[in-house]
């Protein structure tokens, strides 16, 4: 029984001293990695600007992020947006002009849409047409027909009408809220 | 989210077996039965809400709180074989005739990779106490649910005329896909 | 048990026994992760690399465990190794750990990795349990190689990531869904049991020789 | 005497036996199938019945292919159900599907879908549905790509398809059009072959009730039951739900509740069985349909009762004949 | 006016018309008799005869050994001259007395009619005379009829039902009877009555025999004072199972595993009441019976009556011989009869029917495709489909949990299966084998 104990016990520390030694050695590479990956996703949005910066706002319950270039200029905003998709939520990045009044581009960092399908909603030719729409008029999705930017309009992608729909509902949504609460931490 | 919908998603839409593949070893290996299967599939949902119910409290009040997220795995596993070993011991001193269904599934559950994915899938997705809780019952009744059908059509294949090279886990998972193809109907029923 | 070589050990995890085919073990990362030949290699070096271990491990430290908490310890030696791949993983290979998503720290309940060790790792000496190891890891490897490469080819159009047909083919959609993940095992696992039923002599054969 | 003197058959009783054979019914199927197929022709062109002989040839040759390699008589393909599986598989694709596409779907319905099952009985699944199933998974935009079908019928009113490319029940559900239902009854509309026409299924359906070869019971059950729930729906929110009627002719609910749900193979042994599988079938149509992310879920609730057919015919064999009185009369004593 | 009848059974192709017209003719009398001692279910009757005795027309030949066992009587003047073991019809072997016929005595012989008073009859008398007759069921089962009509103390017998259904194709010996020996029938009901004091007494005859049922109801007519009723059913098969004919005639349903006594219902086939009618009245056993000899295979097919035991070649002969290749021989109807290998067989009292078959071949089995046309023609509401595929894969305590006692064999199953399955045959295997192994 007390050499059980023993062994379980011994075995534990030693993973668990195995284990803390190797995070120790690991997490700032790991946390590197989450970093640029967020960067690189955010640089996306604004593709034209080299080498943009971008640093979270401090809002509650929002990420917000905001970019600038190298010569520390303001590029715009991105913000975290979450839609309720298909099989699952759609995590992306709103981009803002800086003045907010148009569409900077949007990125989605990860989904679980159908391939071929709904998740074609990562395809440029998708997302490109949300580029200097306005953010604070409503979006709507039509099918079949030319889409006119001047109303705010995006073309579904044939067959995944849900996954679209999605899209553009979570950045009406989120959109307006958003801005607001850009404009408050600007502010403050 | 409303707690229904996570329910019918992670029993139905987003089904442990027919999407995420977790608990496929279980799903081949016990349902030969319908009787067999629905005991499996009760004593899956048993632990996995314990589970849930346990890894929950331990990842939050243990390593979040003392900010060893690099032992979840470990934690989470001695946590799972202990928890099954300590289920079986309280069936089998309370009620002899649930322990005689169950009991022998209940030493095959502690590698049943839905349990462990259960506890990683809510600490990843941040889910609060309720929502684990709840999310733990919805993903065993969508592995009860998968097993239980499976079970019947291989009841029924039993005497069917099946390719020797395709009988055994071949045609069950072959089975499998068409159910996964079937299931793929249910897709967009909630958002997830 | 009769000593045989170590590269009989090796060798029969390949066809012999191999995990997924013949002993459909360890289904759950065979099918969620082979969208592509790339994630199905790098999973089935990643369990290869607990299973290794573990068993060296494992084998290492038999005397020193008494039977009643085997299996605790060997599964928190494995799920210590899980968390080392996984952070190694994370450091080094962001992208495949971001495709393995959380079917990395599934590898603590594979059951190829518990059932290689309680069946020969603590029966056996280190050198043939590694050695079983490494059979029983390339075996899984493989499968994992060829049931990502039909599914890349077929549901991608492509191999390794390299587009191979030209804009005629459509690929199927389906074989990187859940369904092609079954409906592909299901046919590959028929066609191995086919081709094993048909070439059995030829591998008797071909292990006495190894046997030798 | 003329006879042999020694050596009569025998055989076990009984010794006679109906005229129907499993050929015959197969191929009965078919011609109740003629005239929404010719409708089909019509509306969609000679490319059509390219589709339909394509299909033929592909499912005979898979059938009798595999039949070969199992060393077993290839002539099995005689008894017509790999017909039978071609047709109603063409009926449910649009009419612009590749060639391809239609090889693949044979193959995979009457290789995956029959023939690893041990053959026609064996399969757990409608084949036609696993082929389908399987190319809306393969190739989902094509399989969702719709043609405005010919103008045959000239008193028809002009189809919504003409603007929308749609089929009527993606433009009900997705942009609130609802189609004529003339057009619906004599398929005038964008969608896949065979919805061309619900009324000539209707006459084929009612044709096979006549000859005895479905059972009222599926049918009645299945419709009824998205009536009933379609209405609900209707009465609850007449601004988001269509009526019910729209549901009955729409999209494939009329091929799937007379010819997929009442495949012998795949469905319930019993009347009570049928009437579970009928309602069960049903009410995941009315599901997916209303508030899933298809707006058709006929392939789907077909296939999903499919898989529970085992389960439900382990549950409701019928009582045998006395059962029910066995406690009576042991009262009465 | 709607029929009445049972739940689900099925349309077989009649073939009636060849025979339903023709009077029955008496056979020629057969030089030679094999008669075998076990016609009925249950124990085998005991030889009280040896080798080289004498015997007189209706003179006992073998007792019935014990409760569930039927007499046989000698139908003929002869000599025995041995006693050989001989297949019967159904498979089993049982000893065959073999009679030596003397022509002319037996042609001379006469049966006189006797008074009988039936004020003195009681149930009693009324059972050990059936019991006396040798008269077992005359449908095909052979059960002693004197068992039917010997109900437990506890059973309160209130109805007859009288079966004059013959829905088996082709055969009209039954129709034929009914026709031309009204009279004796509804003696024979009134002796039964003066027994048991029915309440009811319901003649079920379909409606395919109109002149059978005018005839019958012209002749009860003359009896007011016994309640009887004729009963016209819908065409359909197996409408003579007992349990059909009960629900059919009366509405009443036997309890699975039952016997019709339980509901206080006795039935009785037409040719048994003839029979006993020949007893009463005429102190005639069961000797001899009406059997239809048809098919396309024999040349002239008609309704014929032979003592016991006559050879199935002098029955041939009297029809004149084959036509063609005869393919299959059966006795009894097509639905339940059974093939014989040859024709050295004899006369028995269960023998309906002796058909030839040209065309007989025996159709391609091709798999279950699930239809369950078995299922609604089941009259027991079985699943024959699923009894069939346990019977096929040796699961024998599941098919006996799926009622497989229950299934009479009627062959409605067999019949609907488009897939040509031997539906009846793996059923019986399967009875077989939880009989053999006591499952």
């Amino acid at each position: 029984m007390r050499r059980m104990i023993i062994v379980l016990t011994l075995v534990t520390v030693l993973s668990g001293l195995v284990l803390a030694a190797t995070f120790a050695s690991l997490s700032p590479r790991i946390e590197l990695n989450r970093e640029r990956a967020l960067q690189a996703s955010l640089a996306a949005l604004f593709s034209d600007v080299d080498e943009p910066q971008f640093e979270q706002l401090e809002i509650e319950e929002m990420d917000i992020y905001r970019g600038e270039d190298a010569e520390g200029r303001l590029i715009g905003y991105a913000v975290a947006v979450t839609a309720s998709g298909y099989n699952g939520p759609i995590s992306m990045l709103l981009g803002l002009t800086p003045d907010l009044q148009q569409i900077e581009g949007l990125q989605v960092v990860e989904n679980r849409e159908t391939p071929g399908l709904g998740a074609r909603i990562t395809e440029e030719q998708f997302r490109e047409q949300f580029i200097g729409l306005d953010p604070m008029q409503s979006i709507t999705t039509i099918r079949h027909v030319e889409p006119d930017p001047a109303a705010n309009e995006v073309q579904a992608i044939s067959g995944a009408t849900i996954s679209s729909e999605a899209v553009v509902d979570a950045i009406n949504r989120r959109a307006e809220q958003a801005i607001d609460a850009i404009r408050d931490a600007e502010d403050r | 989210m409303s707690l229904v919908v996570l329910i019918i998603s992670a029993a139905i839409v987003n089904n442990f077996v027919l999407t995420y593949f977790v608990g496929i070893c279980p799903f081949i290996g016990v349902s030969k039965k319908i009787d067999a299967a629905l005991s499996m599939g009760i004593a899956v949902t048993f632990v996995m809400t314990i589970t849930a119910i346990v890894t929950w409290i331990i990842n939050r009040f243990i390593l979040i709180q003392l900010g060893l997220p690099f032992l979840e795995y470990v934690s989470y596993i001695v946590v799972i074989a202990s928890l099954v070993q300590f289920v079986e011991m309280f069936i089998k001193k309370t009620s002899p005739a649930l322990y005689k269904t169950l009991g022998i599934f209940l030493p095959l559950i502690t590698t049943n990779c839905a349990i462990l994915f259960v506890a990683l899938l809510h600490t990843m997705r941040g889910y609060g106490f309720i929502e684990s809780v709840v999310f733990g019952i919805g993903a065993g009744v969508g592995f009860t649910l998968a097993i239980v059908i499976m079970a019947g059509i291989r009841e029924q294949l039993e005497t069917a005329d099946i390719p020797k090279p395709f009988q055994g886990a071949a045609i069950t998972l072959i089975v499998a896909g068409i159910l996964a193809l079937a299931f793929m109907g249910f897709s967009g029923l909630v958002a997830a | 048990m009769a000593a045989r070589s170590i590269t009989y050990e090796f060798a029969k995890g390949l066809i012999k026994n191999n995990p997924v085919f013949v002993q459909v073990l360890g289904m759950c990362p065979v099918l969620a992760v082979t969208t592509s030949v790339v994630n199905g290699v790098g999973m089935g070096m990643a369990t290869s690399f607990v299973l290794v271990s573990a068993a060296l491990i494992g084998s290492l430290i038999k005397p020193l465990v008494p039977s009643e908490v085997r299996i605790p310890v060997y599964a928190v030696v494995i799920a210590t190794f899980v968390t080392i791949a996984d952070l190694v993983l994370r450091a080094f290979f962001p992208p495949l750990s971001e495709a393995l998503g959380p079917y990395v720290p599934l590898i603590v309940v594979n059951c190829v990795i518990m059932g290689r060790i309680e069946a020969f790792a603590t029966r056996n000496g280190p050198g043939p349990a590694v050695s079983d190891a490494l059979g029983m890891g390339a075996g899984f490897t493989a499968a994992l190689m060829v049931l990502g490469g039909m599914r890349e080819v077929l549901g991608s159009g492509a191999f390794f990531g390299i587009e191979l047909f030209g804009e005629g083919f459509t690929p199927l959609l389906v074989m990187i869904l859940p369904a092609g993940a079954f409906l592909t095992l299901g046919v590959l696992m028929a066609i191995f049991n086919a081709l094993k039923e048909g070439s059995h002599t030829v591998l008797i054969r071909a292990e006495s020789k190894a046997e030798a | 005497m003329s006879a042999r003197a020694e050596g009569f058959i025998l055989t076990s009783s009984p010794h006679d036996s109906a005229a129907d054979t499993t050929q015959r019914i197969m191929f009965a199927v078919v011609i109740t199938l003629l005239p929404a197929m010719v409708m089909s022709v019509f509306y969609f062109g000679l490319r059509v019945l390219g589709l339909y002989v394509l299909a033929i040839a592909s499912c005979l040759v898979t059938e009798s292919l595999t039949r070969r390699a199992r060393g077993r008589s290839p002539w099995s393909i005689a008894d017509g159900s790999a017909v039978v599986t071609a047709v109603l598989l063409v009926m449910v694709l649009p009419p612009e599907i590749s060639p391809i596409a239609l090889v693949v779907g044979c193959v995979v319905a009457i290789f995956l879908g029959k023939e690893v099952f041990g053959g026609l009985g064996s399969n757990v699944f409608n084949p036609a549905l696993v082929g389908r199933a399987f190319l809306s998974a393969a190739y989902p935009v094509q399989i969702t790509t719709w043609t405005t079908p010919n103008r045959v019928f000239a008193f028809l009113p002009q189809g919504i398809d003409a603007q929308t490319q749609a089929t009527p029940l993606a433009a009900a559900r997705f942009e609130g059009i609802y189609e004529a239902l003339p057009n619906l009854l004599f398929g005038q509309i964008g969608g896949s072959i065979g919805e061309t026409g619900s009324i000539f299924i209707v006459a084929g359906g009612i044709a096979m009730l006549a000859l005895r070869l479905i059972r009222w019971e599926m049918v009645v059950s299945l419709l009824g039951t998205v009536f009933v729930l379609t209405g609900i729906a209707h009465l609850v929110d007449p601004g988001s739900f269509v009526g019910p009627v729209f549901h009955l002719f729409a999209g494939g609910l009329m091929l799937g509740a007379v010819y997929m749900a009442t495949d012998m193979v795949t469905t319930p042994y019993t009347r009570v069985g049928n009437v579970i599988f009928g309602v069960g079938a049903g009410t995941l149509v009315v599901i997916i349909r209303l508030f899933g992310g298809y707006p058709e879920g006929v392939m789907f609730a077909i296939l999903l009762m499919n898989a529970v057919t085992p389960i439900i015919n382990r549950y409701t064999d019928n009582r045998v004949f006395g059962a029910q009185s066995a406690k009576a009369g042991e009262g009465a004593q | 006016m709607t029929l009445r009848t049972f739940k689900k059974g099925v349309h077989p192709h009649d073939h009636k018309t060849r025979t339903a017209s023709l009077p029955v003719e008496d056979v020629p009398i057969p030089e030679l008799l094999r008669i075998p001692v076990a016609q009925h279910l249950g124990k085998p009757a005991v030889p009280v005869k040896q080798r080289g005795d004498e015997v007189m027309p209706g003179e006992l030949l073998c007792d019935a050994d014990g409760f569930v066992s039927a007499r046989v009587h000698s139908p003929v003047h002869g000599k025995i001259k041995k006693i050989v073991q001989q297949p019967l019809p159904a498979g089993r072997m049982s000893d065959h007395i073999e009679i030596a016929v003397n022509v002319e005595e037996t042609q001379a012989h006469q049966w006189q009619r006797r008074e009988v008073d039936l004020d003195a009859l009681d149930r009693d008398t009324v059972v050990e005379g059936i019991r006396d007759a040798g008269i077992v069921g005359m449908g095909g089962a052979t059960f002693p009829t004197h068992v039917k009509f010997s109900p437990p103390p506890t059973a309160e017998i209130d109805t007859l039902v009288i079966n004059g259904v013959e829905c088996e194709p082709y055969l009209t010996c039954d129709h034929r009877l009914m026709l031309e020996r009204t009279a004796e029938l509804l003696e024979a009901v009134r002796i039964l009555n003066r027994g048991f004091g029915f309440k009811r007494i319901l003649f079920g005859i379909e409606s395919n025999k109109p002149d059978a049922i005018e005839a019958v109801s012209r002749a009860a007519a003359e009896f007011p004072d016994t309640p009887i009723e004729i009963v016209p059913l819908k065409v359909k098969y197996p409408q003579g199972a007992e349990k059909m004919l009960i629900y059919a005639a009366c509405g009443r349903t036997v309890p699975a595993g039952k016997l019709p006594l339980e509901i206080g219902v006795i039935v009785a086939n037409v040719f048994t009441l003839v029979a006993i009618e020949d007893w009463f009245f005429w102190g005639k056993p069961l000797i001899d019976r009406v059997i239809t000899v048809s098919g396309d295979g024999i040349k002239s097919a008609r309704n014929l009556r032979a003592p016991i035991g006559t050879p199935f070649e002098d029955l041939v002969e009297a029809c004149g011989g084959f036509n063609g290749d005869v393919a299959k021989v059966l006795v009894g109807g097509p639905m339940m009869g059974v093939a014989l290998p040859t024709l050295d067989y004899s006369l028995t009292k269960g023998s309906s029917g002796l058909l030839f078959l040209t065309r007989a071949e025996v159709p391609a089995e091709s798999p279950c495709i699930r239809c369950a046309r078995c299922v609604d023609a089941c009259p027991m509401n079985l699943m024959p489909l699923k009894l069939a595929a346990y019977a096929e894969a040796q699961k024998f305590v599941e098919a006996k949990q799926h009622n497989l006692n229950d299934c009479f064999e009627c062959g409605s199953c067999a019949y609907v299966c488009p897939s040509k399955i031997k539906l009846v045959a793996w059923i019986r295997y399967a009875k077989n084998y939880v009989r053999v192994h006591k499952l």
